[in-house]
């Protein structure tokens, strides 16, 4: 702990720079591209319809869509397993482990 | 399943001691050192190989069945002997022992896991010397690395952790090196190999059917020159070659005694063994194109290492600078490219491992009595020592190329091959030999002059111990030593060089101008 | 050329999917017990459930595998959003190996802690992500299985939450990796926005012919960039690797051994997908030459985590910087795919390195976490002498030291030599070259743990091993992880035909 | 007929560096957490945009996606600023730095 | 061919036998009763008797080759490596020598090594069985290689011997000393072996039954007649001239020709038996013997025959200086035996071939015998050596006197000592042919001239001081008295010493040719190819070596010879005659002092030692090894240091980019994205031209 972290706090907004550096990458490399003209949607059809549609894999929209069946299913787990981890974390434990100081220490410590 | 069974016995000898209670590992290691030793007698006796394993000889023990696949190149367990690897891994089987033999006194602390280590040791070496397909081969190579490192690293002197570190890690990134060059080699010949197999790969190169690596990108005349330099490299190190040679007296001063009789014993001759199997056979045209460094590196390893050796005052050091010495004499065997200089130096390669051996056995013993291995520290040892100081007397004498044993005459051969090679234009090589024969008045200076102050004049010892007589188990192996040196030295055609010659035959025919001696040569 | 055999095929379709559902149907098992007896303390239940389905998993995986199923261009299901092949079932074989490992070893860890259930139904619905990103065709469901993948991992660092290093690594971890989340969002869009849309063959063929890449090419580029960045998060790969040392060090044991080996080699195959399927270098080089990107990423990746590796003082850190090591090494399975030599040779060298990788890193990480159940301390000094106490760990704990470092003692020294080999043969042997300098540095500092082991006396700090006594699971699980490093070596052969075959499929559907 | 796509383009790289601003410069966890939520909005955008621009819906369909990854996101996110709070008193992220090197 | 053969297969023996001794000694001396002597003596006894009967087959007319068996063979190697025995005139002459002085020095060291009470006698006896063995099997050899191999091991023999007593400082040192000396030669010597069969494809000498030698293949391809390998592009003749010079390396070496000769004198710290044998009468004559060898080689190359000659005619003087001035009894002979071998190296460089093994054969028997007596002085003496402790021993120990007398006589040339009649017929040989036309041989005839002064005045300062005059100390006035084993080799000798010149007494033969030159006409008679007449042709062959035999003009031949005659013994009477003056006194005094600074330059051996010391010690070992090192620990080895140094460093330099913040990580991952992104954009053209 005698070495000082190499970037300071009091340097940590001239580190934004980067930020502004990275959206001037971006500006010219998406300004210098050329799309053509947009396809868009027809008038004619139900937007909403058919993103439900491709979100269970099925071929009736409106409109062109991959299907997302699996992702739908995955995404289900997912916020299962969200769930299941803002739980853990959040629940208090009752006996409470008393950590060695320097934090390194896990359960060895004990 | 001759050589399986040897690997096999050593490996299960290896697992049987490890776990063997301690007082007895050394007496039970011994005994089973016997098994392989007795084996590899029993080949050596129906040895019935003809001509180079590389080039199209026929194999004793040959046994060679599919093991896994590289892409589109089958790998596959191939194991056989031929007259150069044969003489090697008897040589192996009876340093073990030796060895073995000669740790009873020293090793005093985990020797269940000592001799362990030492059989598992035996059991690589032989696999290297008998696996004929790169990466079984490869297999072997690397795992010598990893008892030696234990064997270093545990029972070593003072510096043994950085010794054995420096040495593991300085072998491995050359094994690394040498590997990078074997596979442009292997990717450079395409579709003209289907295997990894040395003797498919030395036929394919010698007849040309290298390509250009990565599209054109390396043209095969730069890729072969830059396969042989890698490998070259790679080998050298473990050789060693000057300049790669640093880790060497590091290793030998540290180990145990019956660690440096196996790795000046053997393990060097890994280094020389891979350099004659893939350089020198694999690529004889890159070889003779780049003879003049080549000879060059030799004698400056030969002059160079000698020097060394004289600058040092511990008998170890004096001995592992000497065996960096003694290697350049076989590079220039090799690149003579003439069945005395190729014969001589594999020939070279069990002398000196004979010899070597002896030496660091001998010095280790007085090492075993009197705790100190410099030579200032003591003085007059040959009253307090006799049979010691004797055979240590008879083993400088064999490594000064005393004739009748080994030794002298493995460099007679490698001089006379070297002279008389054509490989350098204007007879470059006898320049070439004339100097690196420089070597064998500088090793007698060295040892003489050790000899003397340690040896020889009044008894003095600098030390706390009382120094006594060595124990028969400590001068069993040296007498054994100095009887195959002798035996070697005087009778080489009998034991090892004839069937060595046959087997280099095939790599120096039309090689030389020896045929075209004006006078034909010799008797019929 | 695949021979075409007769590859046996499964009625109805989904059931090559069997081994991500059974981890699923598990984890949600495990789920379930917890929601309905949240006090369950019946360890024992908890963690053979868990290694139960991950080993049901591993073995239908293995299974599948060894029968061709998907054999070829594989099993492609749900409109192309899944695919089934032998990549796929390779890396499943090695996550749920992984995962089995990691269940087994945490029994003991674990001991005394609140939440088991938590803890293995995440695991095994992490190993659920991994899976499904295996055989992931597109790039939503690629996105959606790695949050999956993510979600859970950042809950199993910080798992120990009143543990500072732990709840500091989650903290860490959860921020970086929610950045490379968004940049990886980010970056799809943008390949959606140039090639219309996220199936991987459909993205491929877009950018056939090469006239989206003469407009919008720079855009495309970005996406790729960002694309490349998300999975060097997965990965641990430079410059995405800064969460690893600290994550790894400050998990449990065995979550690191999981993320480590797990979740790298998740990462790897997308990456491995994404780019060979989807931007076939043939369409893309001259816009974005990701061969290039990633030489340079390998170089610096590989160089990076030895480096750092070789000078630090604590076992479980060093297993953190080498773990980045070697993600550079795998990167070379991507980084020789210059159309040179064998492609196959390098990418299922790649495939084999994370294999073996899974079991002998794994196996490290969980040596690890025996010692830090026996508290004996942390870094190396704290390991002096520890064969005397527990030789046949520490054995164990030898094989996979030097099994890392590419002696052949395990089958570490085969990939790790196909790898080179394969480096070699693209033509890119600088690349091979770095590689074996950072090989024989990491020799070094493999070699200073069991220096430390075998060589070096003991401080006296081991008699709490005598008090703890020796845990039957870990040392079950880091034995059977010894084993087979060792048996891989001769034994390559089963998985090595299988990785080769399926490496050359992946790189043959390209167009 | 409508906004060139560059527009939307610039609008969501804009939205994305400044997420990465905030992320750059911020040190409260929470602020953190924000900053990552306006990035995948920056996503969003594109999505969106694209998705008109190439006249399928693939893309509205994965924003929605997207959303709900975020709304994991944040509920992991706070549970593990919860435990950060309770080990370091702080959701500062700068403050724990007991791992390094 | 088969009775004979029948006797000659036991040649071998000859060898054998004292190499049986060797064993008997070494692993069963010390149960026997003389500790391995008898073995010795008996085996010595053996090698005697059976080379007189190879001598007598030789004499009816039967020299004989054998091959013993092929050390390197087969269809592998472009030529055979042999070992074989060739017995003709030389080979069987010089076995009689060494055997008969190796049977004396054994019987001779009963008394000065068994009666003295020494320990460690079976590893004495047992290396002087196998110096015997090897000593024979040398002089046996038939080819330069198997010689080059026994020429080692007596050099090897003669390391352990010197060392016998190696508890003291002084045998050690020397004993390293002697074998560097040699072996810096013989590293000459092994190139020119080798140089011979990478030319010639054998090192055979010839012989009955021998089809290809390499001398006779040099003579052929020097006449055009054959064509062998050369090296570097040089013409037969000259390439033949460098391997000739190659294998004098070794000669010189062993024979302790300058500059080589230093070794010589510190080897007297062996035994004195061991002196007598090896390092007078036998070992030393290897070298000579050698060139005798192979003189049908030498004999084609003049330049060579010159060197040889003029390095002999120096050597001859400037060693008997140094004699001169020495102290101890052992010191003079030393330098006596350089000078000795330096007439006999001038002889056969004076192209007198028969002269040359002349002056070995008696100076092996007069000088064995000097030493000898110098060892029953030194037992007298309780091995003190100085001279000046003695004085008037003459009395106490008369049998030693007299036999010390006569070998004296012989060494200082005077008629009719031995010793007169060769040294006569080695300088009149150099003469004739220096006469003939060769300015350098007549240099070298002057020097060995002047060494005969030289050669009387030490030796009769010698004989002066040890036995005349009053007894300088009680040890002189009361020496121990010596045994029947110290008296009879001295007696055998010195009746040898006396008369053993008869065997060529070329001016008798020249006034009354009845009286037969036996050892002209034996070695006349040798098998084709390996006898003087072939030598003597050679010599005189404008071809080669183009010697021609001149004469004192207005002398004639005759004249010339008995000038010659009469010149040497005049010089070596008035040599002794001046010691005769300086000595004879009662109590003779140093004269030494009158010498001035030319005696410290005598005393110190011209500085010899220092000089060699210098670049063995101080430049080879101090300065060229510590430097190399230093170099190698430095350099070499502290690259591979500095490598893993700069590693570490590196990696702890990259460790610390790992700071433990996390707000930094996310500013690095996005430096890293910006840059990648930069650099890619740049080379894919991203941004529409602006930096193409």
């Amino acid at each position: 702990m005698t070495t000082r972290p190499r970037l300071r706090k009091s340097s940590s907004q001239v580190i934004g720079v980067l930020a502004l550096a990275l959206f001037g990458v971006l500006a010219a490399v998406f300004l210098t591209a050329s799309f053509g003209d947009a396809a868009g949607f027809p008038a004619d059809g139900s937007i909403t319809a058919a993103i439900g549609y491709a979100m269970f894999n099925l071929d009736a929209g409106a409109f062109p869509s991959e299907g997302f069946l699996v992702s739908f299913i995955v995404i289900a787990v997912v916020l299962d397993a969200a769930l299941d981890v803002a739980v853990m974390l959040g629940l208090r434990e009752e006996e409470e482990d008393t950590m060695a100081s320097d934090g390194r220490g896990t359960r060895g410590d004990r | 399943m001759m050589i399986e069974a040897l690997v096999g016995l050593c490996l299960v000898g290896a697992l049987v001691v490890f776990f063997a209670p301690d007082e007895y590992a050394g007496k039970l290691a011994f005994g089973w050192s016997l098994l392989p030793l007795a084996l590899s007698a029993l080949m050596y006796l129906n040895f019935d190989g003809r001509g180079n394993a590389l080039l199209g000889g026929s194999l004793a023990f040959e046994e060679q069945f599919t093991w896994i696949a590289l892409g589109p190149y089958e790998l596959t367990w191939f194991m056989g002997l031929d007259g150069i690897s044969m003489p090697l891994v008897v040589l192996s089987t009876l340093l073990t022992t030796l060895a073995i033999l000669s740790a009873w006194t020293p090793i005093d602390e985990r020797r269940n896991q000592f001799y362990g280590l030492v059989l598992f040791l035996e059991g690589s070496l032989i696999g290297v010397f008998g696996a004929l397909d790169f990466f079984v081969w490869f297999v072997f190579w690397e795992a010598v690395l990893i008892p030696m490192y234990f064997l270093v690293g545990i029972w070593g002197g003072a510096r043994r952790k950085y010794a054995a570190i420096k040495f593991f890690v300085y072998t491995n990134i050359a094994s690394l090196v040498l590997f990078i060059g074997f596979f442009g080699l292997v990717f450079g010949l395409g579709d003209s190999i289907s295997s990894l197999a040395l003797p498919e790969i030395a036929t394919a190169l010698r007849a040309g059917e290298l390509g250009p690596l990565a599209g054109g990108l390396i043209v095969p005349e730069q890729l072969r020159l830059l396969a042989f330099v890698a490998m070259f490299i790679g080998f050298g190190v473990k050789v060693p070659i000057v300049p790669f040679h640093t880790w060497l007296p590091d290793a030998h001063v540290e180990a145990p005694t019956p660690i440096s009789v196996l790795l000046a014993g053997v393990l060097l001759k890994m280094g020389t063994y891979a350099l004659l199997r893939f350089n020198f056979t694999m690529l004889p045209e890159t070889a003779r194109s780049l003879a003049v460094p080549i000879a060059a590196v030799a004698v400056i390893s030969v002059i160079y290492g000698a020097l060394l050796a004289l600058g040092q005052s511990d008998l170890k050091r004096i001995v592992a600078y000497s065996s960096v010495s003694s290697m350049g004499y076989v590079i220039l065997g090799l690149v003579a490219y003439t069945s005395y200089g190729i014969g001589g130096a594999t020939f070279q390669m069990v002398s000196h491992g004979l010899i070597s051996g002896l030496m660091f056995a001998c010095v280790g013993v007085i090492y075993n009595v009197t705790h100190t291995r410099e030579v200032g520290d003591m003085a007059g040892l040959a009253d307090e020592m006799p049979l010691t100081v004797g055979a240590l007397v008879a083993g400088a004498f064999a490594y000064a190329g005393l004739p009748l044993m080994a030794g002298f005459a493995a460099e007679f051969f490698i001089f006379v091959g070297a002279f008389q090679s054509t490989v350098i234009a204007g007879n470059g090589m006898a320049v070439m030999t004339a100097l690196a024969m420089f070597g064998i008045v500088i090793v007698a200076g060295y040892l003489l002059w050790a000899m003397q102050r340690s040896l020889f004049g009044p008894f003095r010892f600098d030390g706390d111990y009382e120094v006594t007589r060595a124990a028969r188990h400590d001068i069993a192996p040296l007498v054994v030593l100095i009887v195959v040196i002798i035996a070697l030295g005087t009778f080489p055609n009998d034991t090892f060089f004839r069937m060595i010659t046959d087997a280099v035959g095939p790599l120096v025919d039309g090689a030389t101008a020896e045929a075209a001696l004006g006078t034909g040569g010799g008797s019929p | 050329m695949i021979p075409l055999q007769q590859t046996p095929t499964l009625a109805p379709d989904w059931l090559a999917l069997t081994p991500a559902l059974l981890l699923g149907v598990f984890a949600l098992l495990l789920f379930v017990f917890d929601s309905i007896d949240p006090d369950e303390s019946n360890d024992g239940l908890l963690a053979g459930l868990a290694t139960v389905g991950s080993v049901s998993a591993a073995v239908v995986a293995g299974v599948f595998l060894l029968l061709g199923i998907g054999a070829g261009d594989g099993v492609s299901l749900y409109g192309g959003q899944l695919v089934v092949d032998g990549m796929a079932l390779f890396f499943m074989l090695i996550f749920t190996s992984v995962a089995s490992l990691v269940c087994l070893g945490s029994i003991d860890y674990l001991e005394g802690h609140d939440d088991i259930a938590g803890y293995y139904s995440l695991v095994l619905l992490a190993t659920t992500g991994m899976a499904m990103m295996a055989a992931s065709n597109s790039l939503a469901t690629i996105f959606v299985s790695l949050e999956l993948l993510s979600l859970p991992s950042y809950g199993l660092v910080a798992y120990l939450k009143n543990n500072k290093g732990s709840v500091e690594a989650g903290m860490k971890y959860f921020l970086v990796g929610a950045l490379s989340s968004a940049v990886f969002a980010y970056g799809i869009s943008l390949i959606y926005g140039v090639t219309g849309s996220l199936l991987l063959s459909e993205v491929a063929g877009a950018l056939q012919g090469g006239e989206v890449l003469t407009d919008l090419g720079g855009i495309f580029g970005v996406g790729v960039l960002m694309v490349a960045g998300g999975f060097a998060f997965k990965t641990a790969s430079v410059p995405f690797h800064f969460w690893a040392p600290e994550a790894y060090e400050g998990a449990p044991a065995p979550v690191s051994a999981f993320l480590s080996s797990a979740s790298k080699a998740a990462g790897f195959v997308v990456a491995f997908r994404v780019f060979i399927v989807a931007f076939p270098i043939e369409s893309v080089a001259g816009t974005i030459d990701w061969v290039l990107l990633f030489q340079v990423l390998a170089v610096v990746t590989m160089t990076l985590g030895n480096f750092a590796a070789a000078t630090q003082e604590n076992v479980k850190r060093m297993l953190a910087y080498s773990s980045v090591g070697h993600a550079g090494y795998v990167l070379i399975g991507l980084a020789a795919l210059t159309g040179q030599g064998n492609g196959e040779i390098v990418l299922g060298a790649g495939m084999i390195h994370l294999l073996v990788y899974g079991f002998m890193n794994t196996g490290a990480f969980l040596f690890v976490a025996l010692v830090e159940y026996w508290g004996v301390g942390r870094t190396f000094e704290d390991y002096n002498g520890l064969a005397t106490k527990a030789p046949i760990a520490c054995v164990a704990m030898t094989v996979f030291m030097f099994s890392l470092a590419g002696l052949p003692i395990g089958g570490g020294f085969l990939s790790k030599y196909y790898l080179l080999a394969g480096a070699v043969g693209a033509g890119v042997w600088w690349l091979a070259l770095v590689a074996a300098v950072n090989s024989a540095l990491s020799l070094f500092y493999y070699s200073r743990v069991v220096k430390a082991m075998w060589i070096e006396e003991p401080n006296g700090n081991l008699d709490r091993i005598d008090v703890r006594g020796y845990p039957t699971g870990l040392y079950a699980a880091v034995v059977i992880a010894a084993i087979a490093t060792v048996v891989l070596l001769p034994a390559i052969g089963i998985f090595s035909g299988v990785a080769f075959e399926a490496a050359s499929a992946v790189l043959q559907i390209a167009p | 007929m409508a906004v060139p796509v560059q527009y939307y383009l610039v609008l969501s790289a804009a939205v994305f560096c400044i997420g990465l601003f905030g992320i750059l410069t911020r040190r409260n966890a929470l602020m953190f957490l924000m900053s990552v939520e306006l990035m995948l909005n920056a996503a969003n955008i594109n999505f969106v945009a694209f998705s008109f621009q190439h006249g399928n819906l693939t893309g509205q369909v994965f924003s929605l996606f997207t959303m709900a990854l975020a709304a994991a996101e944040v509920a992991v996110g706070i549970g593990i600023i919860l435990v950060l709070y309770r080990n370091f008193a702080d959701v500062d992220v700068t403050k724990a730095t007991t791992l390094r090197w | 061919m088969a009775a004979e053969s029948g006797v000659f297969t036991f040649a071998p023996a000859i060898a054998v036998l004292p190499f049986v001794s060797f064993l008997v000694a070494l692993f069963a001396g010390k149960y026997m009763p003389k500790k391995g002597a008898v073995a010795g003596i008996a085996a010595t006894a053996g090698s005697l008797l059976l080379s007189l009967v190879m001598l007598a087959q030789v004499a009816s007319g039967h020299a004989h080759h054998m091959e013993l068996y092929t050390w390197v063979g087969g269809e592998g190697v472009p030529f055979e490596l042999t070992f074989g025995i060739l017995l003709d005139q030389l080979s069987t002459l010089m076995l009689v020598i060494v055997s008969t002085i190796a049977f004396l020095v054994h019987v001779f060291s009963l008394g000065y090594m068994n009666d003295e009470g020494e320990t460690g006698l079976p590893r004495y006896y047992a290396e002087l069985g196998l110096f015997s063995a090897s000593m024979l099997a040398f002089v046996f050899s038939d080819n330069v290689l198997m010689a080059f191999m026994f020429f080692e091991l007596v050099g090897l023999c003669s390391y352990l011997l010197i060392g016998f007593w190696f508890r003291r400082p002084g045998p050690a040192s020397a004993a390293k000393k002697a074998f560097l000396v040699t072996r810096f030669g013989d590293y000459f010597f092994l190139i020119g072996v080798v140089g011979i069969f990478a030319t010639f494809g054998t090192g055979t000498f010839g012989g009955p039954g021998v089809e290809e030698s390499f001398p006779e293949l040099a003579e052929a391809a020097i006449a055009g007649g054959a064509s062998v390998n050369t090296f570097f592009g040089l013409s037969p003749r000259a390439w033949f001239g460098v391997l000739g010079l190659l294998v004098l390396g070794g000669v010189m070496g062993k024979s302790a020709q300058f500059p080589f000769h230093t070794w010589l004198p510190d080897a007297m710290e062996g035994p004195t038996p061991v002196s007598a044998l090896i390092h007078a009468a036998t070992m030393v004559a290897a070298g000579v013997y050698l060139v005798a060898r192979m003189y049908g080689f030498y004999a084609l190359l003049p330049t060579v025959l010159a060197v040889i000659a003029f390095v002999g005619g120096f050597t001859a003087l400037f060693a008997a200086t140094m004699g001169v001035v020495k102290d101890e009894i052992k010191q003079v002979l030393a330098y006596s035996t350089i000078s000795q071998y330096g007439y006999i190296m001038l002889a056969l460089g004076g192209g007198g071939y028969v002269a040359g093994v002349f002056h070995l054969t008696t100076h092996a028997v007069f000088k064995a015998l000097l030493f000898l007596g110098a060892g029953s002085v030194i037992i007298a003496m309780h091995h003190n050596e100085n001279m000046w402790d003695m004085g008037g021993l003459k009395d106490r120990m008369p049998v030693t006197y007299y036999a010390f007398l006569s070998g004296s006589l012989a060494l200082a040339g005077i008629v009719p000592f031995s010793g007169f009649w060769s040294k006569d017929e080695v300088l009149y040989e150099t003469l004739v042919h220096g006469l003939g036309g060769s300015p350098l041989l007549l240099a070298a005839y002057a020097m060995g001239l002047l060494a005969v002064f030289f050669t009387g005045f030490y030796t009769f300062r010698m004989v002066l001081l040890t036995f005349h005059g009053e007894p300088r100390t009680d040890l002189a006035e009361d020496p121990e008295p010596v045994r029947w084993n110290v008296k009879i080799p001295l007696a055998i000798l010195g009746v040898l010493a006396a008369v053993i010149g008869v065997i060529n007494l070329v001016p008798v033969h020249a006034l009354e040719s009845s009286v037969p030159e036996f050892l002209h006409d034996w070695l006349y008679h040798g098998p084709e190819g390996l006898n003087g007449e072939h030598y003597h042709e050679l010599i005189t062959s404008p071809e080669f070596a183009g010697y021609s035999a001149g004469a004192i003009p207005g002398l004639g031949e005759l004249g010339t010879l008995f000038a010659s005659a009469g010149l040497s013994l005049a010089v070596a009477l008035a040599g002794s005659a001046v010691a005769l003056a300086l000595y004879r006194a009662p109590a003779p005094e140093e004269h030494t002092a009158k010498l001035g600074s030319l005696k410290t330059l005598l005393y110190e051996n011209y500085y010899q030692d220092e000089y060699q010391v210098w670049l063995a010690q101080d430049l080879t070992e101090e300065t060229v090894a510590k430097n190399a090192k230093r170099f190698d620990d430095g350099v070499v080895d502290g690259f591979v240091d500095r490598v893993s140094d700069v590693s570490l460093v590196s990696g702890h330099f990259l460790r610390r980019v790992q700071t433990g913040i996390v707000s930094n990580y996310a500013a690095l991952i996005t430096l890293g994205l910006v840059v990648l992104l930069v650099a890619f954009g740049i080379v894919g053209g991203w941004f529409g031209g602006v930096f193409a």
